[in-house]
């Protein structure tokens, strides 16, 4: 008897040991942590169903809704958007679209809602979609076509498919493109709402960017950019495609032709896009708002800004129009406002953590390899004094403005005078080799090409524009090794400040190995040049 | 004494500490005895015993 | 371990014709030898010749085991004669003996262990006799050691003294007891919660719900519950296999000791599975809760006390003896699970599976020497010397 | 400060003592240290690192530890991950961020903590942080129960687990020797790029400071090391995420002593308070006992005096029974001896 019994528990701490290191291993896989996400396939016409959420928190996952997959299958039956959407009529009217109706005959434009013209209750939006998904999908997989899912499951789950949805914008040729192709018929997309009629209406050369009135989100009486576009863009695409005019080309109306990386790249680009016909000036004497003060207190010269050239330089007017195509000044008051968020104007042009200052944007652009040499050394939150001078010039004659002052001939004045050359001092007075005999212990000494790398800095630079503003003075190239002293032909030795390592009294210089290294080493990885490579690429072995 | 470092500081605090508790473990028994010796043997107690 | 050499002790005290070749003997035999050589490995060719230490990972089985499960095992000692003693409940006399004689030998072997994981164990005494780290958690942790040993000792040597039939040295000892005691229960409390204590230097190592700051707090009161539990356990046992060594009034006491004991550890239990949902409360763990570690801590917390701590309520209200005392075993290796946690496995938790450590065959090997060694040992004295009677001429003459 | 008394708290409320905890638990925390005046450091500044390993040959060679595996010339070592050895006190790893090609390289050596863990763990004060700023160590008391390792949250300290007789733990000196011969230590002599600076660490700080105020974006707006585990001696700046190189970010600013300073400040309490404690119990339980056993006496006692009234009032019955019966037999005896007298006239 005793013996089954002890036969029993030896079973059962068999059984527990077993488990423990069973648990063991749990554990141990436990420690592994989360395994990186499969790379699913990513498509740029991802759509998230999640209408309900206007009424309240979500019950099921959201659905996952692949929009070309569905409009492909929806063509091989012969079946068109009509298919899912339905047409507006009057009384719904699009803003912005109504001239398109009469633009193309027999085409309506289509409610962007699924099998529907408004959100009107939790339980109706509810029921057309499975309604309708369900119908579809039951009579696709009946006909024996490869069909949705029809349980509830099947849509609302987690999705792996990824959105690889590109932002689209019209560029300028693009927009151009467009112009072109409705023959300057402006007001087929632009408006603006008239509050005194309570319409929209089109206001010649008052055009302005989309995004400035429809935001990210829909608000009362303006509906979001990506409704707004969709609507606009593809119904006219939609309408130009009915027409099967062979010359007529039209935009792409399935989301890839948009939103895809690949198909965007592609979008045929003009050459030369001819300026924009906005009666926009040629050049801006930038300055506070008269109103404010007049010219006799200014205590910098205001900035002629050659508003012509920069329209050039940018892709859409947006790029420093971030809110409204009006005068910067206008929000960015002397002292700031609301309105310019307590940006003061001061600020609104130099800031330098901002692409929408003029100082921002031009600090980017020393991040082009050609610059980065030099400037990557530079700091970028402290500007020289002289380089002020570079864009605040007198206004030859200084003339007083007034509020009555057309300022925009000074500033061409101004413009013409200006003149971007950069220069340097003559090759003979630039020393040809320097020899760095720092590390003979180890290697035989580096000889630098001293003129060359400056005859290549010059020639990088020479084609620009920008640089060529900042670089006036002949020895302004040199500071890009040679700085913290001042401008000069014949600058301080790098051994006056760089001497042995870790000096406590001067705390921030490293020594001059440390100094050679950095500057040499981190201007050439700054250019991306690859050679020379490794110790011996300028040390030759003894 | 100075510290510059806490690890030093405690270092000679705990280790005076230490000291001082073995000195008081050892005290402890010697101290109960003197508080009770005084009790009729046959039981150690903490109170006084009517006698009877 | 424990249990499974424990059963085979049973089983060859079972044969009737004692010949030397049981199968307990012969597997005593071949750990003993395995020990052996590993031994020579050891201190012939260092640790790691025999070990799977990295320096990722410088404290493996041989502290996870023989150091911190050893310590809390062997907690037996203190917490009986605590209630003998000091709470002044006699009717569990008969238990105290093999608890001190469990003790001594858990600690002896806690020692003897460390002579293997230390890297020069001739220099276990630094702390004490050349330069003192008293920042140390360690150095608090080896000076209650290496007391507790000592007051063990002595607390131990009665049966052998009767034995020699030493009256008057006996006697003397015995007249030490309710000191030897306290400084037992003072000394445990240090070294059982500082053995916790010990990873509260490593909160960036051990897993969040495992690290707390009440850690030293963990590894006190689950002693607690570890002592006890192996009372029982050992006392059950014995009890099977050893019944012919055992006098009248062992018999008649260790169903007390059994049900009193259940009851204590179940209550103490309760005390602990609150505490440690305090721990994660009070560290706002919950989220990891759900994470495989999380499981893990749910199966150690659910599995090994709130289970063990019901099954031994419901034992003692039911007044089962064999459910208390197999509850006792789970209990024992909730204790082990608990400690392997600490210091194996949600210790350096943030690493890569391939730097995480798993012991060396011959880490166990040594491992299960030294639980024989502790088997053999305790079976010769308990055999030899009055642990489970008492001697007829010392007859109700505790104090 | 409180987070040490809280952690005391804890510690002593589960242990049943809470009255002690500001006492003790003032140790640690009132107290304020800011390390050795003018102690020096390193300033790593990872935005420099070419990953030229010069650093770990110099090392190597100044430490005279045993030649590499593969020569230092030898770069494809950076392509794994690794760490400190007992061979190599300083090891440069190559990471590279998800999306950029530009490859991040960072050192790592002991960070010669300001209040180290290593120290605060050893039970023999091997480890001990010089008025130079360097943790060094002392093998000659060494134990090797690798404590340190355990405590130590860069992972740094290594074992000679292969050595019988006397293995050491292995980890940098900041090159103390060199210092106090007012050398440079070998790695920052040896670097070509000066990625890493020597100096007081206050100095080394300010020189951080300021090259984040001039390259906002070249750096990520954090110093590790500052604060990290109390402070270190050696300082990093980087311009990616430190967790993206390896760094833990994790670790919090409480340094090693202060996260055992109250569970150690605990244990002088329960040896104040325990005997008491337990000895008092042990009065009281032994009081019970005489209470019981007094009890007992009493009644016996008391059984006995009522045994003995009771008997006493049996007799006195039955003496009074006996007198009855006597008179009454007299008076009948009288009545015959009347009646006989009067038949006999």
């Amino acid at each position: 008897m005793i013996m089954e019994e002890k036969g029993k528990s030896r079973l059962r701490w068999g059984g527990v040991l077993a488990a423990i290191t069973l648990w063991l291993i749990a554990a141990g896989i436990g420690a592994q942590g989360e395994k990186p996400a499969d790379k699913s396939q990513e498509r740029p016409d991802v759509l998230m169903i999640d209408t309900l959420k206007a009424f309240g928190d979500l019950e099921k996952p959201r659905v996952v809704f692949l929009h070309d997959l569905h409009t492909d299958a929806l063509e091989k039956k012969g079946k068109d958007c009509s298919a899912c959407h339905l047409r507006e009529d009057k009384s719904g009217k699009i803003p912005g679209a109504e001239n398109l109706e009469d633009a193309v005959k027999g085409i309506d434009k289509l409610s962007p809602k699924f099998k529907r013209l408004k959100d009107t209750a939790r339980q109706d939006v509810m029921d057309v979609y499975h309604k309708f998904c369900i119908e579809c999908h039951t009579d696709m997989s009946s006909a024996g076509d490869k069909a949705g899912p029809v349980t509830c499951g099947g849509c609302h789950q987690k999705n792996p498919v990824k959105s690889s949805r590109q932002e689209m914008g019209l560029d300028k040729s693009l927009h151009f493109r467009h112009i072109k192709a409705n023959d300057k018929k402006c007001e087929k997309c632009h408006h603006e709402y008239n509050e005194k009629e309570k319409k929209l209406v089109y206001v010649k050369e008052k055009e302005a960017d989309c995004r400035f009135c429809h935001k990210k989100e829909t608000e009362e009486k303006r509906i979001s950019m990506r409704l707004a576009s969709h609507i606009a863009c593809v119904d006219c695409h939609r309408q130009i495609l009915a027409k099967k005019n062979p010359d007529e080309k039209a935009g792409p109306v399935k989301c890839a032709g948009c939103h895809d990386l690949i198909k965007q790249k592609a979008i045929e680009k003009v050459a030369e896009v001819p300026r924009l016909e906005r009666k926009q000036p040629d050049t801006v004497l930038v300055k506070t708002s008269v109103t404010e003060v007049d010219s006799k207190t200014y205590k910098m010269p205001p900035v002629a800004y050659d508003h012509k050239a920069h329209e050039g330089y940018n892709d859409t007017c947006r790029v420093c129009h971030h809110a409204s195509m009006d005068a910067c000044s206008k929000c960015h008051t002397l002292s700031g406002s609301k309105d310019g968020q307590f940006v003061n104007l001061e600020k609104s042009m130099h800031l330098a953590s901002s692409n929408k200052a003029c100082i921002g944007c031009h600090l980017k652009k020393q991040e082009t390899q050609k610059c980065a040499g030099c400037h990557s050394f530079i700091t970028k939150t402290k500007m020289k004094e002289t380089s002020c001078k570079a864009c605040h010039v007198k206004v030859p004659g200084e003339p007083e403005i007034t509020p009555k002052t057309d300022t925009a001939p000074l500033a061409k004045a101004v413009l013409d005078a200006r003149q971007a050359i950069i220069t340097t001092y003559p090759d003979e007075d630039i020393p040809e080799k320097v020899v760095i005999k720092d590390l003979v212990k180890q290697y035989e000494a580096a000889e630098f090409p001293h003129r060359k790398v400056i005859q290549t800095l010059v020639k990088n630079i020479s084609e620009n524009k920008l640089a060529g503003y900042f670089h006036t003075d002949q020895g302004m190239i040199c500071q890009g090794c040679h700085h913290n002293s001042p401008i000069s032909k014949k600058p301080p030795k790098c051994a006056n400040c760089h001497g042995k390592p870790f000096d406590e009294k001067s705390l921030y210089a490293p020594g001059m190995t440390g100094a050679y290294h950095q500057q040499c080493m981190g201007c050439h990885e700054a250019m991306g040049l690859k050679k020379p490579a490794g110790c011996t690429g300028c040390h030759k072995e003894r | 004494m100075e510290f510059f470092t806490l690890q030093d500081f405690m270092t000679f605090t705990k280790g005076t500490a230490y000291l001082l508790i073995i000195g008081a473990l050892l005290a402890f028994p010697a101290f109960w005895r003197f508080l009770t010796e005084r009790e009729t043997p046959s039981v150690r107690d903490d109170e006084p015993h009517e006698h009877h | 371990m424990i249990s499974e050499s424990a059963l085979s002790t049973i089983k060859s005290l079972l044969k009737p014709d004692k010949t030397w070749l049981t199968p307990f003997n012969i597997v005593c035999g071949v750990i003993l030898v395995l020990g052996a050589i590993a031994t020579l490995l050891r201190f012939t060719f260092g640790l790691s010749a025999v070990t799977n230490l990295t320096d990722y990972q410088p404290w493996g089985l041989w502290i996870g085991f023989d150091l911190l499960c050893g310590v809390a095992l062997a907690a037996g000692g203190y917490v009986t004669s605590a209630s003998c003693y000091i709470f002044g409940l006699k009717r569990y006399h008969s238990a105290v003996r093999p608890a001190i004689l469990t003790a001594f030998l858990g600690y002896a072997l806690v020692v003897f262990a460390l002579h293997y994981d230390v890297g020069r164990p001739w220099r276990l005494p630094y702390p004490f006799i050349v330069q003192s780290g008293t920042t140390s958690v360690l150095f608090e942790v080896g000076g209650c050691v290496a007391l507790y040993l000592t007051v063990l000792f002595i607390e131990f040597t009665p049966p052998v003294l009767e034995w020699l039939g030493l009256k008057k040295a006996r006697n003397l000892v015995v007249k030490l007891t309710l000191v030897l005691t306290i400084f037992g229960v003072i000394l445990s409390t240090l070294h059982q919660s500082s053995l916790g204590a010990l990873f509260l230097i490593a909160p960036s190592k051990l897993h969040p719900l495992w690290y707390s700051t009440y850690l030293p707090v963990y590894f006190f009161v689950s002693s607690i519950i570890a002592g006890l539990s192996m009372v029982m356990f050992e006392g059950s046992l014995s009890h099977k296999y050893m019944h012919d060594k055992m006098d009248k009034t062992h018999l008649e006491e260790s169903e007390n000791v059994v049900l009193g004991f259940g009851k204590a550890a179940s209550f103490v239990m309760a005390g602990y599975f609150v505490v440690k949902v305090v721990g994660i409360t009070m560290d706002n763990n919950w989220k990891y809760l759900f994470t495989g570690y999380g499981l893990w801590y749910l199966v150690e917390l659910l599995g090994f006390v709130l289970t063990p701590c019901l099954m031994y309520a419901v034992g003692v209200r039911e007044r089962n003896l064999n459910l208390i005392r197999k509850t006792a075993g789970l209990a024992v290796i909730g204790i082990v699970l608990n400690r392997f946690n600490i210091s194996l496995i949600a210790f350096n938790y943030h690493l890569p599976l391939s730097d995480r450590y798993f012991p060396s065959i011959w880490e166990f090997v040594v491992s299960a020497f030294i639980v024989v060694v502790g088997l053999l040992v305790f079976r010769f004295i308990s055999t030899h010397t009055p642990i489970l009677y008492e001697h007829p001429e010392y007859k109700e003459a505790h104090h | 400060m409180s987070i040490s008394r809280r952690r005391f708290l804890a510690w002593m409320g589960g242990a049943g003592a809470g009255t002690a905890a500001l006492a003790t638990g003032a140790n640690a925390g009132s107290k304020h240290f800011d390390g050795y005046p003018g102690s020096f450091g390193v300033l790593h500044d990872i935005t420099h690192c070419v990953g030229c390993r010069s650093c770990e040959e110099a090392c190597n060679k100044v430490n005279e530890l045993p030649p590499p595996d593969k020569p230092f010339k030898d770069l494809t070592v950076l392509e794994q991950n690794r760490r400190t050895t007992p061979k190599a006190h300083t090891v440069v790893n190559k990471y590279l961020k998800p999306g950029s090609e530009k490859p991040v390289f960072r050192k790592i050596q002991c960070n010669h903590c300001l209040e180290p863990a290593c120290a605060s763990a050893c039970f023999v004060r091997a480890f001990q942080k010089n008025k130079e700023g360097a943790v060094v160590y002392d093998a000659s008391v060494c134990v090797g129960c690798r404590y340190c390792m355990v405590a130590c949250p860069f992972e740094i300290p290594t074992y000679e687990y292969d050595k019988v007789l006397a293995p050491r733990v292995m980890k940098c000196t900041m090159c103390a020797p060199r210092l106090a011969e007012g050398k440079l230590p070998g790695c920052v002599e040896a670097c070509p790029k000066e990625a890493l600076t020597f100096g007081k660490r206050d100095d080394l700080i300010k020189i951080a400071r300021e090259r984040i105020r001039k390259f906002p974006d070249r750096y990520i707006n954090h110093i590790y090391g500052e604060k990290e585990m109390g402070g270190t001696s050696w300082l990093y700046l980087s311009g990616v995420a430190f967790k993206d190189i390896g760094m833990r970010e994790d670790l919090g600013v409480v340094s090693a002593p202060e996260l055992t300073s109250g569970a150690l400040g605990s244990v002088p309490i329960i040896v104040g308070l325990w005997p008491v404690l337990l000895t008092g119990i042990y009065a009281i339980s032994q009081r019970k006992d005489k209470a019981a056993l007094e009890e007992k006496t009493q009644a016996i006692v008391e059984a006995v005096a009522k045994a003995k009234k009771d008997a006493e009032k049996k007799l006195a019955d039955a003496l009074a029974k006996a007198a009855k019966d006597k008179d009454a037999a007299v008076k009948k005896a009288l009545a015959d001896a009347a009646k006989a007298k009067k038949e006999g006239a």
